[in-house]
């Protein structure tokens, strides 16, 4: 139908004519921010792909706002005779993630809902490849989430060799230790050679 | 009546991939009627972990995403933190980020021109690229210090100006790679037996390229002409005369000729940087690193790397450490879903060639 | 056949000679740090001049060099590629990762310490080490073997319970993929 | 019976002598391609520490009896091929085995040894080493046809099937077989481009598409077996193309010249091209080699 250049106006004013829910906001130049309810996104989607050229999906993500206790899912569709690229954004239940599959629209999709299930664990209805992707024999919570605590995990874990705590915070060392004289911990780790 | 089928684990551990990856491959005599991406042997958790550093801490941990060419990286995100803070970037400083990120560019083609021709078992090759490109490693180290991860660019600028007399260098090594470029064509390009090889295999649909995801040399050697350098002009881009190559027929042999193109377009570039390079500041000054908080805010930022368009999403919620960081790497499509369509019905000896020729960075797909 | 250490016949000056210069690596890129060994294989740095070499196979290779962090099921690959190597072997930890953990320390999927899953014989530090670093810890790894003390391979024979309990206790699913070679 | 110790000493020497000369040749083409590349390269004597390395290490790889015996067959198979062939010509000590008749036997028994690994690879299971044997077998069909038929086109031509009465054929310099016979020669070559496994023919080893092919699967001492038997079976090749069409070697000298010019030429194209995919370079076999074969055929039942 449409298929003339759009700017961000038009853009914007396209959206709102056949999606009125949505909230429509032009971020900066070539950056068009959409917000919709989760149900709506699908149909948002395909319109945009098919009717506006939105051909590529340039990047699908997910974050995790926990104290809202909700995943806020962003599409980037990027229109390459436009040279626009529209953001899509939709908040869904982070104690229930479910959403529907997008990789009858584009195939790489797939991908990005493969690592989203495992790292974040949003269910994706459709996609029949969800499960082990990047991790292997992972049990408990899934790692991305904001309640994951990534260092309590690796200490109880993996063998934390000694020395390592020193430099931990390093802010605190270098601003306490001038430039003038070496601080003790470099004078014992320069001298001891790690056996074993 | 159908062949037996038989699996076939190429990787992790097999000369001919391109990194610690695997690709299950069901094969059919000669032919591979299936294949599989596995990923995640690489998997660091970068994002979990810039999640737990402060803003200034995340430029380390970027340049390791891509490793074969980490500076798309940190440009990205310093990119992504500045239109969050809206913070202004020195003209100075934006030449010497073309610069940095043309240079990485050449170095990473070296690496591929070596990876590619070593994929067919052409082993001189590599050893001249490699051999060369390490001048502009060298360059690298002169400038940021380090050789493969510079940690150079950051928000507001890059981190030290030029050293006195460096632009003579940069020269004098692009009149040496530019010079080597006749013995490379010689070698490679115009070997017959390349292009014999090379010619007709790995076939993206040109129809379905767009839809497909395909970014970059692959996607220009399928004769889309799209280029985030013109698309969407970053830094001083805009200003620079050059050309985007492409070529038709949608192959192994024609991502080659593309990337061999550019080759010219990116010394071209650099030359004209210098040639243009402005005085003045090269740094506008960040608050305190330590207490550094970005203002809430989100940004989709995305540069073209020597492999296709390098996105990042930041999501700031005002606090001294980000609160998403997601990375778009052009492998990440390429390396799985494209990579698992286009191998089927090619021949097993063609698949480590086909991996290359996408350009197939193990770390960007799980970082 | 017994091997004593203080009489050194003819035979095992050749034959320590031969292993001192003829060092196959396994062609493993486990970490960023395979980046680093393009340049040392070639022609700038040459590492070929000290009898280094790409092996393609674990059988045979002599020297598994553990090029960075090591992720959980990258681990799993790694000691069964160990294992399949023929003693003499020999481990090099590659980069700042294997030794404490570099700057993955914190992360859920990185190992932290190498020497605890594999006998480690030489560790090159630095984020990246430079090819000269490498070559040098190479150089290292000769003396060693030149001197009779790269003896990984026994310890590990030796200690197999101590490294099995380690490695169990980071990989949660001990069965091996489905090869059948 | 009398026993003649002058054949005995030479069948004892003789393999050692290849050995160690194949070795060296090995250590300075790893040398020279080096160069090519820009670099130093290792000592022309690296392949024979590689090789000592490792008959030193211990081996344990047990896959059952052929995966034992596979490196037997190719040794068993590169010392027999070499016992056929007279070293040196004129030579009391070095005329070895060769009978009448040799020639038909030396195309039979330099399969011998590809064969016996093929059935020893085919036991380990790993697929990699058993697509690269069946590449292997494959490249055999293709480089064998001009091979023999640049064989037969001699024999047919000096009405003898005995390397002895070539090399006595060829007793001068305009003599000499590559003069007399272009075309066998050319086709001979192209064959031994094939035969000698380097690029573009080295389908069989192709580290990056099948990991090291056969012997993928092969370590310590087997692989040492493996090695020495490839260097075994370097020298009797270019012995054998010495032999057949440059007029053979009176004296050491002459044959380290002849053998060394020889193995450059897979060598140096080795260097500066890229594999070919199996079916293509079985296509190459087949087509110019085995014309020029055809037509060296032709022409010699033609004068006849």
């Amino acid at each position: 139908m449409n298929r003339k250049e759009c700017t961000e106006n038009t853009c914007t004013e396209q959206i709102q004519k056949i999606f009125h829910t949505a909230e429509v906001e032009v971020q900066r130049e070539k950056r068009v921010k959409v917000k919709l309810r989760a149900d709506l996104i699908l149909p948002f989607l395909a319109y945009a792909k098919d009717y506006m050229n939105f051909k590529h999906l340039a990047h699908f993500s997910c974050v995790d706002w926990i104290e809202d206790n909700e995943f806020e899912l962003v599409f980037m569709l990027w229109s390459y005779e436009a040279n626009l690229m529209i953001m899509v954004k939709t908040r869904i239940d982070r104690s229930n993630p479910e959403f529907e599959t997008l990789s009858h629209l584009w195939p790489q999709a797939e991908t990005y809902e493969r690592e989203m299930h495992e790292m974040f664990g949003v269910n994706f209805e459709g996609n029949n490849r969800l499960g082990e992707f990047i991790l292997e024999d992972w049990e408990g919570i899934p790692p991305f989430r904001r309640d994951f605590n990534t260092i309590k995990y690796s200490q109880e874990n993996f063998y934390q060799r000694p020395g390592r705590e020193d430099a931990q915070n390093v802010r605190e060392t270098v601003s306490k230790h001038s430039g003038k004289e070496v601080p003790d911990f470099a004078k014992e780790y320069s001298i001891r050679r790690i056996e074993e | 009546m159908r062949e037996k089928e038989t699996t076939l684990y190429l990787g992790p551990q097999h000369p001919g991939i391109t990194g610690n990856i695997m690709v299950k491959l069901k094969v059919a005599g000669d032919t591979v009627v299936k294949a599989e991406t596995h990923v995640g042997y690489l998997h660091r958790a970068f994002e979990k972990l810039m999640e737990q550093r402060t803003w200034i801490q995340c430029f380390p941990i970027v340049c390791r995403i891509c490793v074969p060419e980490p500076d798309p990286n940190e440009e990205n995100l310093a990119r992504a933190i500045e239109e969050i803070e809206v913070r202004e970037v020195p003209e100075r400083a934006k030449y010497i980020r073309v610069m940095v990120l043309e240079l990485a560019r050449l170095a990473t083609y070296g690496l591929w021109m070596g990876g590619q021709s070593g994929s067919m078992g052409l082993y001189t090759m590599p050893q001249w690229t490699v051999g060369d490109r390490d001048y502009i490693i060298d360059l690298f180290e002169e400038l940021t210090g380090g050789r493969i991860y510079h940690m150079y660019i950051w928000a507001g600028g890059v981190r030290r100006d030029l050293p006195e007399g460096f632009t003579d260098r940069v020269l004098k090594v692009l009149d040496y790679l530019e010079s080597r470029l006749p013995d490379y064509d010689n070698l490679l390009f115009n070997n017959a037996m390349f292009r014999k090889r090379a010619e007709g295999v790995g076939i993206i649909p040109k129809d379905k390229a767009l839809e497909w995801g395909v970014v970059g040399p692959p996607l220009r050697g399928c004769g889309i002409k799209h280029d985030v350098r013109i698309d969407e002009p970053y830094e001083i881009y805009d200003k620079l005369d050059f050309e985007i190559p492409t070529a038709e027929g949608c192959d192994v042999w024609s991502r080659a000729l593309v990337r061999r193109q550019e080759y010219e377009q990116s010394i071209s570039i650099i030359r004209q940087v210098i040639d243009k390079m402005p005085g003045g500041d090269y740094y506008n000054k960040i608050p305190n690193p330590l207490t550094w908080k970005v203002p809430p805010g989100e940004a989709y930022v995305k540069t073209e790397s020597a492999r296709g368009e390098f996105g990042y999403y930041a999501v700031s919620d005002g606090s001294d450490k980000p609160r998403r960081i997601h990375v778009r790497g052009p492998a990440y499509v390429h390396g799985v879903s494209l990579l698992e369509k286009i191998l089927v019905g090619a021949n097993v000896a063609d698949v480590s060639f086909i991996m290359n020729s996408l350009g197939t960075c193990p770390p960007e797909i799980e970082r | 056949m017994t091997y004593d250490k203080n009489s050194k016949k003819i035979v095992d000056i050749i034959q320590s000679f031969a292993r001192k210069h003829s060092l196959w690596i396994l062609g493993y890129g486990t970490g960023c740090g395979a980046i680093e060994i393009p340049p040392t294989m070639t022609s700038r740095y040459d590492g070929e001049r000290f009898g280094l070499r790409g092996a393609a196979t674990p059988r045979q290779a002599d020297v598994l060099l553990i090029t960075g962090y090591l992720a959980t099921k990258t681990l799993k690959r790694v000691i069964r590629s160990y294992e399949q190597m023929q003693s003499p072997k020999y481990v090099i930890g590659f980069g700042s990762c294997t030794i404490n953990g570099g700057m993955y320390w914190d992360s859920y999927n990185t190992i932290n310490a190498l020497d605890q899953y594999l006998p480690v014989d030489v560790f090159i530090n630095g984020c990246m080490p430079r090819p000269e670093s490498v070559i040098s810890g190479f150089i290292e790894l000769q003396k060693l073997i030149a001197e009779g003390r790269a003896d990984g391979a026994e310890k590990y024979q030796k200690n197999l319970e101590w490294y099995r309990e380690n490695q169990k206790k980071v990989i949660h699913n001990w069965k091996m993929p489905d090869y059948n070679w | 019976m009398e026993i003649n110790w002058l054949k005995v000493l030479g069948i004892v020497i003789t393999p050692i002598i290849a050995f160690l000369v194949g070795v060296t040749y090995g250590g300075i083409v790893r040398n020279i391609t080096a160069r090519v590349q820009n670099r130093f390269g290792p000592p022309p004597t690296q392949n024979l520490w590689d090789i000592i390395k490792l008959y030193s290490k211990k081996t344990t790889i047990n896959h059952g009896v052929m995966q034992h015996l596979a490196p037997v067959f190719a040794i068993t198979a590169s010392i027999t091929t070499l016992y056929f062939i007279p070293v040196l010509r004129d030579s009391k000590i070095f005329v070895n085995l060769s009978f009448s008749g040799d020639l038909i036997f030396l195309l039979y028994i330099m399969v011998f040894g590809s064969l016996g690994m093929a059935l020893g690879v085919g036991q380990t299971g790993n697929p990699n080493a058993a697509i690269g044997v069946s590449r292997g077998l494959s490249m055999m069909v293709g480089y064998e046809i001009p091979f023999v038929l640049s064989i037969v086109a001699i024999m047919i031509q000096f009405q003898t099937t005995s390397l002895n009465e070539l090399l006595a054929v060829q007793d001068k310099f305009t003599n000499w077989i590559i003069f007399q016979s272009p075309l066998a020669f050319i086709a001979g070559i192209l064959a031994f481009l094939g035969m000698m496994g380097y690029a573009p023919f080295d389908v069989v080893i192709a580290p990056a598409e099948i990991a090291s092919g056969p012997p993928s699967e092969f370590g310590g001492k087997y692989l040492g077996l493996m090695q020495t038997s490839g260097s075994i079976f370097t020298f009797a090749k270019l012995v054998l193309f010495t032999d057949i069409f440059l007029g053979g070697a009176g004296d050491f000298g002459t044959l380290v010249v002849k053998t060394f010019l020889l193995y450059m030429i897979p060598v140096l194209t080795g260097i500066v091209n890229p594999r070919f995919r199996t079916e293509q370079a079985i296509r190459f076999f087949w087509k110019w080699p085995t014309a020029f074969g055809i037509l060296a055929v032709l022409v010699v039942v033609w004068k006849e």
